[in-house]
């Protein structure tokens, strides 16, 4: 039996954030204040988040159980905490201060309306990716999951133009869409037939079930696409639909919350609801893993086409997700913790590059690809830390990205499948296809394909960046990306809890 | 004895009248007169019939002081029948009236007068008040 | 008097309708307090029977007080079933009758008495349909509520009401035949008009309980009744008669008329032919389900076509109400089904009272008839705007929300009972109801408002906040109870568990009773 | 003609199964019938009960009326309150309160009297004032004697009602609101409700259950409880008849004038 | 033919009348076209249910539902017992059907208003004129 | 009950049931609505059921039939069916 | 007099039923004060007189309406020719509303004559045939007027 | 032949002779008419409930309910006379004069 811990912790962590909405909608007018109660909030969840990782650390698991379920019947709102839910809480906490202060500077940069709204819903938004972290049953992911999309609904249509009218609707319909279609539905029937059972423990949810291999393959699928934050193909196209917002959303959307609790609920899915054994004697992950391997391939095939930094940023994503699924339906010990290591390697590299995609705009307007030659020169770290996230997210030292990436092929290699380890390497290189020109044309721009005001040499006097409450976070997770590289001892800590607890 | 065989009678009769106003009501040509045979024979011979069920009532009583009820039940008959008295002839000429006022022309003999038609050409009347 | 809590909970709104005829007529500010006052005394008296029932299981209360033998007198029955719904009922109508405070026959504000009379009785018929124990008896209540509907549809001002009305009126007294035709078979067969006794007989003479008449009997009562809940084939009426009716007359109706019938059915099934007899005969059940998914089918797709707010949320209604009655006919052995049907005729009543507050609140205050006059919504009136998203997404079936609940358990039942149609009905009319709702947030959170918008031409490029923003909630009276109907949507949805326990453990009683065919 | 055919298969339909059940009735007038004697093996049925207790519990020989007012005295208060709900409801729908068309119309009541002419004054007019007052006592007559012979309250009232329909078909409307004026009918009703439910809940006092009349024995003064549920039927009924004669009346007064309450039938 | 005349049709003559006035009345409230016809087609269609139910409280050979005074005087003095049940029709079935009558005409006053309503707003009572004239209404919004 | 006053009063019944719905004059409509319903209350008090006779009486012949009138008077006499 | 009607009415004679009669009688004289006797001043006497006198009228039109029923009864089963329907015009000296109210319904109760209408004082009567249209010869108005003898002559 | 069978007789036959109103109900031609003809079987119909008595020897009961009956169907013919005189008073409607059914 796991050793579990009962505290209220969970439930602070968060709550932290959801009563901060009453604040900030309180103090509407004072910028200031709502700003920084925004703050106040994140680091009070963090705090708590980090209250609880030494309960983690020791190999136990922490346990609340909101609104008590009587005789089995009803489905509580139950909380619980273990080393995959601590460290994406971890990761999405510690996040969501830089980038509230990255907000702080994009949307004073560009003087966007409705802050407050933008704010209110950011914390909401947060509240609800913890919630995912610390689900203790199905329902009440599939709760906090719904929250989710609807409370990042307002922030994808920011601009509430026709654009964003667009976009949104593409994306509520592919997340509500599916998740109605697919996921409740799934998570209904593991309901009927586990008996009334989706809290997850040590045990899974199915594993005493005899299920057959169509019906299983049916739910882990039903289950893949209707977490389709998770951005497996073909319920993809959501993902770039969302760019039009403004970009503390997109890294928000695309590096940490929403994505990640995609990829979340899949790992969940697998581990906790199937559980390792089922799978394993059912073989029905294969067809999970070529999806997903299919997904990485095409994905990083059309970021290369994109010419809009956010979108290929967005088709990165993509393929970086399937990774992580695909390490998921491996389900071996190595690429399970590959898996789990890269939603924070990811988390922390996409979202630099997202802070530096977001910066870019603030500082020139520019949204092209095609437009970045020569702006190493102007903007210095900005581009540094672009380089330094796309090292983690290709998988080159120094980065955590390459320690998870290597989890990951080992694994691939470890489940004998030479095929998809194939996979792995191709999109790695891939991946370096579609980031590193970018990077050395920013710096290194060719004769007379720049602007001729941008055509001398480097100098600090030059240097237009953009605003210190832009520029400052990026710099923080570009360093984190390399730091976590040196000292991934917790985070490996954490997963290897994780993989016990699964047991493995 | 010879109560019942008067209600009897009176009730026999009164069907007769029945029958009068029956015909009277399929056969006359218009409607005022068919408004005789129905105002008329309805009145009549409800009287009868309900005056023919009263006496046989009567027949019950033997001794007042006991029977009395049955007195009562008499006496409303006969409220009946002074109700009906009341109220049929005002409802036959209200709707011969009515009629009037409808539109409804009636069949006159020729050669007879029709001294409404001259005097009042169905417009309402302008008498002045009384 | 706690003993005569069952009588009293319908008394206090005659008293009430009784004292606004008195004095009323003459000064209308008696209306208001005497109104709220009489509901909130039969809330209270409504929480005092789910307490005793809750301690003291089913609660039988002999009016005039002819005990024996049964069926002497009328019976109230509370027992675990309807009292919740008794409270739903003095909460959705409190609710309403805070909402009407100042409009309450929009056009002729002189017939605010007769408008409140009317809306007491009609509580006074629904409480009394709940909690009646003789199946006459609903009858009679049934009429008292549709003839309150009629004229409470008619009051308002538009042409179109007095039509639908008319409608209704003629639907609802056909079903209300169908109804007392079907009481009459049974009387015929059995000699009796108390449900339990019937009951007690139809369990313990099979022959009886499947010879012809009775059949027949059931045939009618529940046409009778699905006329009255606007079941699908028969839903001619609603559409019109609640989108025409006066917002403070929808804010009532809407929410609880059909709702009540459809309890009215689950009783008949429950307590007077029995959920085994029905059980036994599966296929008719299942007859009855594609009836429903034909019926969920029908109201959303009718729902995408309409371009009216209340229109659409009508049809809507018939969609739930096809829910709730293929839930109950569902079978599943551990009534699951049923229990989903009961739990969402109180989620439905609390999510449908909060969109017609809403949809009202709109109509009034911003003018809004039609799914685009919502433009620039979030913006003007922000409050009340979340407070039709909250209504929104329980329709739509989204957790921690009410309605997500009842649909999981509706669909629990139906995965239970095989019936897989059921359940991809279910599913598909969330869809719909997740793309009719977002269309509705996403006009009225894009866009400007056109009557509003003056001096603000550019919405871009502007910071907002520091302007005063053209923000105009709809007046305190009316917000108030929209935001509580919501936060009771939210909160029935938190306590699902609680209510379904006490739900079930009325469903399982009469189980029981049926099984031992006491 | 869509409507027609319509029309025929529902009829079919509904007659089909209506004739199907008629069949396995039992026969017309038997004494025998599960109606009439309840089920074999079930509890006998409820009327038999009321044949013969209902003169011993209630000291009311019309069966009919102690069971309305005492057994199903219940029933009969929302009898009564559809009657009130009726008279409110057409009252909400038509009552024209402001007057709309005032200004464009003179007061029709001034040509009516013209129009009548004197045949009508004359005969039709004299017949009702005879009949007005034998009708009203009559009527009260039948309220009183509900227990005794058919009739009651909701009858005596349909017939006072009447009698106020009939001053106004005889004279005008006028002369009818003259006698009972709308204020007053729409309180005379309530108060009719308020006898009723008053009377029912007087019980509630005395610690007994709602429409039980047999408690008011103390405040009525009477031998037995018996005679206490007798009179408490008979304050029922004067309830019932309060209520039924002021909404047939409304009904009338609301409906031959479309709300306006002037001119009219 | 004749067989089934005898034993299901002669002794349930009443319901086999009811069932056909109650298709009447329901024939004409779907398919009459005026408003006021369609309400007394549904009023009849409500005295065809009173029909049933009056119908099934008869008892061959019993009078009415009142005990004469006389007897009831007499049965007070002697046993209870003394009324035959037999011989009183079941008054059960009349209660319910005073009630029922009650709604009806409260049902009709109500309609009838209604149908007023209808006649000052759209100028006519006919069913299929007030649907086009809605439909005009309609379109013109 | 008498039986042969029974089958008679039905089939009238039967046939007032149809003429008040296919007359197309409003008013003979609602009078002849008036005999339906005394017929129907004779066959009540024939099958015993006085007091529901008296009810039918009152409400049928009296109440209902002037209500008719009266709204024909506010509407339109004439129907086309 | 009321009282009267009441008793026969009820046919109980407890002290329960005679004293709701009597709160009737008040309330039915309430209610309707003026209808039946709008005219208070005539003495006891004189109205007695006058219904001693009403009644014999009554008697005698008794017999006037029974033979106007036969008349009735044999032109029902007369040929059709044996109508000959017409609308004089008659002219009464009666002054009295009542009285023309009695003669009204008297001519409408009597052999083949119908009021159609009443014009001030001029009644136009439908008659059936010729002898009922001769049969207006006034008789019936001295009779009338006999009855409130005091009121006119 | 006891005096209950002459009553049940006079019934019948009263119902019968209801048969030629009937008819003129059905013909018409005109609402006076068939009006008229209501009157008649209204008539009827209070005797007939006073030969009902009769047959159930509760004369007493009855009668009441006949003399109710005869009110009222009083009042209904005189509302059809008075919405006569009111309808050609408005003149609105064309007055029914002959038609055919």
């Amino acid at each position: 039996m796991e050793n579990s811990v009962h505290s209220y912790l969970p439930l602070w962590a968060c709550l932290a954030s959801l009563a901060a909405v009453p604040l900030i909608v309180l103090f509407r007018r004072e910028i200031f204040l709502r700003e920084l109660v925004t703050f106040g909030a994140g680091a009070l969840k963090f705090a708590f988040v980090l209250a609880m990782l030494p309960i983690i650390l020791e190999g136990k698991v922490i346990v609340l159980t909101l609104v008590d379920g009587i005789g089995g019947i009803n489905v509580p709102i139950a909380f619980r905490v273990d080393g995959l839910g601590m460290l994406f809480a971890l990761v999405a906490s510690s996040l969501w201060i830089l980038t509230s202060l990255y907000a702080v500077g994009y949307m004073r940069g560009l003087h966007e309306p409705s802050q407050t709204r933008f704010f209110a819903f950011f914390a909401l938004s947060l509240c609800a990716t913890l919630g995912v972290a610390f689900a203790g049953n199905l329902f009440t992911l599939y709760l906090f999951y719904e929250m989710l999309s609807l409370s990042t609904w307002p922030l994808v249509t920011h601009h509430q133009d026709k654009e964003a009218r667009t976009g949104g609707r593409t994306y509520l319909s592919y997340l509500l869409g599916t998740s109605i279609a697919f996921a409740l539905p799934a998570i209904l029937y593991t309901y009927v037939r586990s008996g009334g059972e989706v809290a997850f423990g040590p045990e899974a949810i199915l594993a005493e079930s005899n299920l057959d291999y169509w019906p299983a393959l049916a739910l882990l699928l039903a289950f893949a696409f209707g977490f389709s934050k998770a951005g497996l193909m073909p319920f993809h196209s959501w993902l770039p639909g969302a760019m039009v917002a403004p970009t503390p959303v997109s890294a928000l959307l695309h590096a940490v919350a929403v994505v990640k609790v995609g990829v979340f609920c899949i790992i969940r899915v697998v581990t906790g609801v199937f559980g390792v054994d089922l799978l394993g004697r059912l073989g029905v992950n294969d067809v999970l893993a070529w999806i997903a391997a299919f997904t990485v391939i095409t994905s990083s095939l059309i970021a290369l086409t994109q010419d809009n930094l956010k979108r290929r940023l967005a088709f990165s994503t993509i393929g970086q997700l399937a990774y992580i699924v695909l390490g998921a339906a491996l389900i071996t010990k190595l690429s399970l913790t590959g898996s789990v290591l890269h939603i924070a390697a990811h988390a922390v590299a996409k979202i630099t590059l997202f802070f530096c995609a977001g910066a870019i705009f603030v500082a020139t307007g520019k949204k092209y690809v095609s437009q970045l030659a020569g702006l190493g020169r102007t903007m210095p770290i900005t581009m540094g830390a672009f380089f330094l996230g796309s090292l983690g997210v290709i998988g080159l030292p120094p980065s955590l990205g390459l320690i998870s990436k290597f989890h990951l092929v080992v694994g691939a290699a470890d489940a004998g499948e030479i095929a998809l380890l194939c996979v792995f390497l191709t999109s790695t290189l891939l991946n370096a296809a579609y980031f590193l020109p970018l990077v050395w044309i920013a710096f290194f721009p060719k004769k007379g394909s720049i602007p001729a005001e941008l055509d001398r040499p480097f100098s600090w006097a030059g240097v237009r960046e953009a605003p210190w409450a832009c520029v400052v976070p990026l710099a923080i997770t570009a360093l984190l990306s390399t730091g976590l590289f040196f000292c991934s001892g917790f985070l490996q800590e954490l997963t290897g809890q994780f993989i016990k607890g699964i047991g493995l | 004895m010879i109560l019942t065989i008067l209600s009897i009678v009176l009730i026999l009769s009164g069907l007769v009248f029945f029958l009068g106003a029956a015909v009277g009501l399929m056969r006359f040509p218009d409607f005022y007169s068919r408004m005789h045979a129905a105002g008329k024979g309805d009145t009549l011979s409800t009287l009868l019939v309900i005056s023919g069920f009263a006496l046989y009532q009567l027949r019950d009583i033997h001794d007042l002081s006991h029977d009395w009820p049955v007195l009562l039940v008499v006496l409303k008959l006969l409220a009946i029948v002074v109700f009906i008295y009341l109220t049929s002839p005002t409802s036959t000429s209200a709707l011969a009236d009515a009629g009037w006022e409808d539109g409804i022309d009636p069949v006159i003999e020729p050669g007879r007068e029709n001294h409404l038609e001259d005097d009042c050409h169905r417009t309402p009347p302008s008498s002045p008040q009384p | 008097m706690s003993d005569h809590l069952p009588v009293l909970v319908l008394l206090a709104p005659l008293f009430g309708a009784i004292a606004i005829g008195l004095f009323g007529m003459r000064d209308h500010r008696v209306c208001l307090p005497v109104v709220l006052s009489a509901l909130v005394l039969s809330l209270c008296c409504a929480i005092g029977i789910v307490l005793k029932v809750h301690a003291g299981g089913t609660l039988d209360y002999f009016v005039a007080g002819w005990k024996a033998p049964r069926g002497i007198g009328i019976v109230l029955r509370a027992d675990a079933i309807n009292s919740p719904i008794l409270v739903v009922i003095a909460i959705v109508a409190i609710l309403a009758a805070v909402f009407t405070v100042r409009h309450a026959g929009e056009r002729d504000t002189e017939k605010t008495p007769h408008f409140y009379i009317l809306f007491l009785l009609l509580c006074v018929g629904l409480f009394g349909i709940t909690i009646t124990g003789d199946a006459f008896n609903v009858f009679v209540l049934i009429e008292v509520t549709a003839l309150t509907s009629y004229g409470l549809i008619a009051i308002g001002g538009s042409k179109r009401c007095k039509v639908a009305a008319f409608h209704y009126l003629i639907m609802g007294t056909v079903g209300a035949s169908f109804y007392l035709i079907g009481v009459g078979y049974l009387y015929l067969k059995l000699g009796s008009l108390n449900m339990q006794d019937i009951h007690t007989i139809l369990a313990s003479n099979e022959s009886l309980a499947d010879s012809r008449a009775i059949r027949t009997a059931f045939v009618f009562i529940l046409v009778g009744i699905w006329t009255k809940m606007a079941f699908f084939p028969l839903h001619g009426w609603l559409p019109n008669a609640y989108s025409y009716s006066p917002s403070g007359s929808a804010a009532i109706l809407a929410p609880l008329v059909t709702k009540v019938s459809v309890y009215v059915m689950v009783r008949m099934m429950v307590s007077v032919f029995g959920l085994d007899h029905l059980e036994a005969n599966v296929e008719w059940g299942h007859f009855v389900v594609w009836l429903a998914i034909i019926a969920i089918a029908a109201g959303s797709t009718m729902a995408l076509a309409q371009r009216e707010i209340k229109k659409m949320l009508c049809c809507l209604i018939i969609a739930e109400v096809g829910y709730m009655v293929g839930g109950a006919w569902l079978g599943d052995p551990q009534r699951w089904g049923l229990t989903g049907t009961v739990y969402h005729i109180l989620a439905d009543a609390l999510m449908t009272s909060c969109l017609f507050l809403a949809a009202g609140a709109f109509a009034k205050w911003h003018g809004a008839a039609k799914l685009e006059d919502l433009s620039g919504l979030f913006r003007k009136m922000p409050l009340a705007a979340t407070g039709f998203v909250v209504g929104g997404l329980a329709i739509i079936g989204v957790p921690p929300t009410c309605g997500f609940y009842s649909k999981f358990y509706l669909i629990r039942g139906a995965i239970e009972a095989g019936h897989w149609v059921y359940v991809a009905a279910l599913l598909a009319s969330s869809l719909v109801n997740a793309v009719l709702f977002f269309r509705i947030f996403e006009i009225a959170y894009f866009g400007k408002n056109p009557v509003e918008s003056h001096g603000h031409g550019d919405d871009h490029g502007h910071d907002h906040e520091s302007e005063p923003v053209v923000r105009r909630e709809p007046p305190l009276h009316a917000l108030i109870p929209l935001l509580a109907a919501a936060a009771l949507v939210i909160l029935l949805g938190l306590c699902n568990g609680t209510v379904v326990e006490f739900i079930r453990t009325g469903l399982i009683e009469t189980a029981t009773v049926v099984s031992t065919g006491r | 003609m869509k409507a027609k055919i319509f029309a025929s298969i529902a009829v079919t339909i509904t007659g089909a199964i209506l004739l199907y059940a008629v069949t396995d009735f039992p026969n017309f007038g038997d004494p025998r019938s599960p109606a009439n004697a309840g089920v074999e093996g079930g509890s006998s049925s409820a009327s038999l009960y009321y044949i013969e207790n209902t003169y011993r519990d209630t000291k009311v020989p019309n069966l009919v009326t102690a069971i309305l007012a005492d057994y199903r005295g219940y029933d009969t208060l929302f009898e009564t309150v559809v009657i009130f709900t009726a008279g409110m409801a057409i009252f909400a729908i038509l009552r024209v309160l402001r007057n709309e068309d005032a200004p464009s119309a003179p007061d029709p009541e001034s040509t009516n009297r013209t129009i009548d002419g004197d045949h009508h004054r004359i005969i039709v007019g004299i017949t009702c004032r005879i009949a007005v007052p034998l009708v009203q006592i009559f009527a009260l007559y039948v309220v009183a004697h509900g227990h005794h012979s058919p009739g009651g309250g909701f009858q005596g009232g349909v017939m006072l009602g009447a009698s106020f329909i009939l001053i106004a078909l005889s004279g005008s409307l006028r002369d009818a609101l003259a006698r009972f004026s709308e204020a007053s009918y729409i309180r005379l009703a309530s108060l009719g409700i308020l006898i009723y439910a008053g009377v029912a809940f007087l019980p509630l006092v005395f610690g007994r259950n709602f429409v039980d009349y047999g408690a008011l024995r103390g405040l009525l003064g009477t031998e037995g409880e018996e005679m206490a549920r007798s009179h408490g039927i008979f304050g029922v009924e004067l309830g019932v008849a309060f209520t039924v004669m002021s909404v047939m009346f409304a009904i009338f007064a609301n409906l031959s004038t479309r709300g306006r309450l002037k001119g009219g039938l | 033919m004749e067989a089934f005349f005898k034993e299901a049709v002669v002794p349930h003559f009443n319901f086999w009348i009811y069932v056909i006035i109650m298709m009447i009345g329901l024939w004409s409230v779907i398919a009459k076209n005026n408003l006021i016809k369609k309400l007394i087609g549904l009023s009849i269609f409500q005295t065809a249910i009173l029909l049933l139910y009056v119908s099934l409280g008869v008892k061959e050979g019993a009078s009415i539902p009142i005990i004469d005074h006389h007897a009831a005087e007499r049965s007070l003095v002697g046993d209870a017992g003394a009324i035959n049940p037999d011989l009183i029709a079941n008054p059960v079935p009349h209660v319910l059907m005073l009630t029922a009558i009650v709604v009806g005409v409260a049902t009709l006053g109500v309609a009838l208003a209604l149908c007023q309503m209808i006649y000052k707003d759209f100028g006519t009572l006919e069913e299929d004129e007030v649907l086009q004239k809605i439909k005009a209404l309609h379109d013109d919004v | 009950m008498i039986v042969t006053f029974d089958i008679i009063i039905l089939v009238f019944l039967v046939i007032a049931a149809i003429i008040s719905l296919s007359v197309k004059d409003l008013l003979a409509a609602a009078m002849v609505f008036g005999i339906y319903g005394f017929l129907i209350c004779l066959l009540w008090a024939e099958m015993g059921a006085v007091d529901v006779a008296f009810t039918e009486a009152t409400v049928g012949a009296g109440v209902s039939t002037v209500l008719i009138i009266a709204t024909i008077l506010n509407t339109r006499r004439r129907s086309t069916d | 007099m009321l009282m009267i009607v009441w008793v026969v009415f009820s046919g109980f004679l407890d002290s329960f039923h005679l004293s709701l009669g009597l709160i009737s009688c008040g309330i039915v004289t309430w209610l309707s004060s003026g209808l039946l006797f709008d005219d208070r001043s005539i003495p006891i006497r004189r109205r007695a007189i006058q219904t001693l006198r009403f009644a014999s009228y009554m008697l005698w039109l008794t017999w006037q309406i029974v033979l106007s029923n036969i008349a009735v009864l044999k032109l029902a089963f007369a040929p059709r020719s044996a109508l000959q329907p017409q609308i004089v015009r008659y002219r009464t000296p009666l002054k009295t509303d009542f009285e023309k109210f009695l003669l009204a319904n008297s001519i409408t109760l009597t052999p083949g004559t119908v009021t159609i209408k009443i014009l001030d004082d001029i009644f136009y009567i439908h008659a059936i045939d010729d002898g009922a249209a001769a049969g207006l010869n006034g008789e019936m108005d001295r009779r009338i007027a006999h009855i409130f003898a005091t009121s006119h002559s | 032949m006891t005096f209950e069978h002459f009553a049940i007789g006079v019934g019948i036959t009263l119902l019968l002779l209801m048969i030629p109103a009937m008819l003129r109900i059905v013909n018409g031609p005109t609402a006076l008419d068939r009006i008229v003809a209501v009157n008649v079987i209204g008539t009827k119909t209070a005797v007939l409930l006073v030969v009902i008595g009769v047959v159930f020897k509760q004369v007493g009961m009855f009668v009441d309910f006949a003399l109710a009956y005869a009110l009222l169907n009083f009042t209904g013919s005189i509302a059809a006379a008075r919405y006569l005189h009111r309808a050609a008073q408005r003149g609105g409607d064309a007055p029914s004069g002959e038609e055919a059914d």
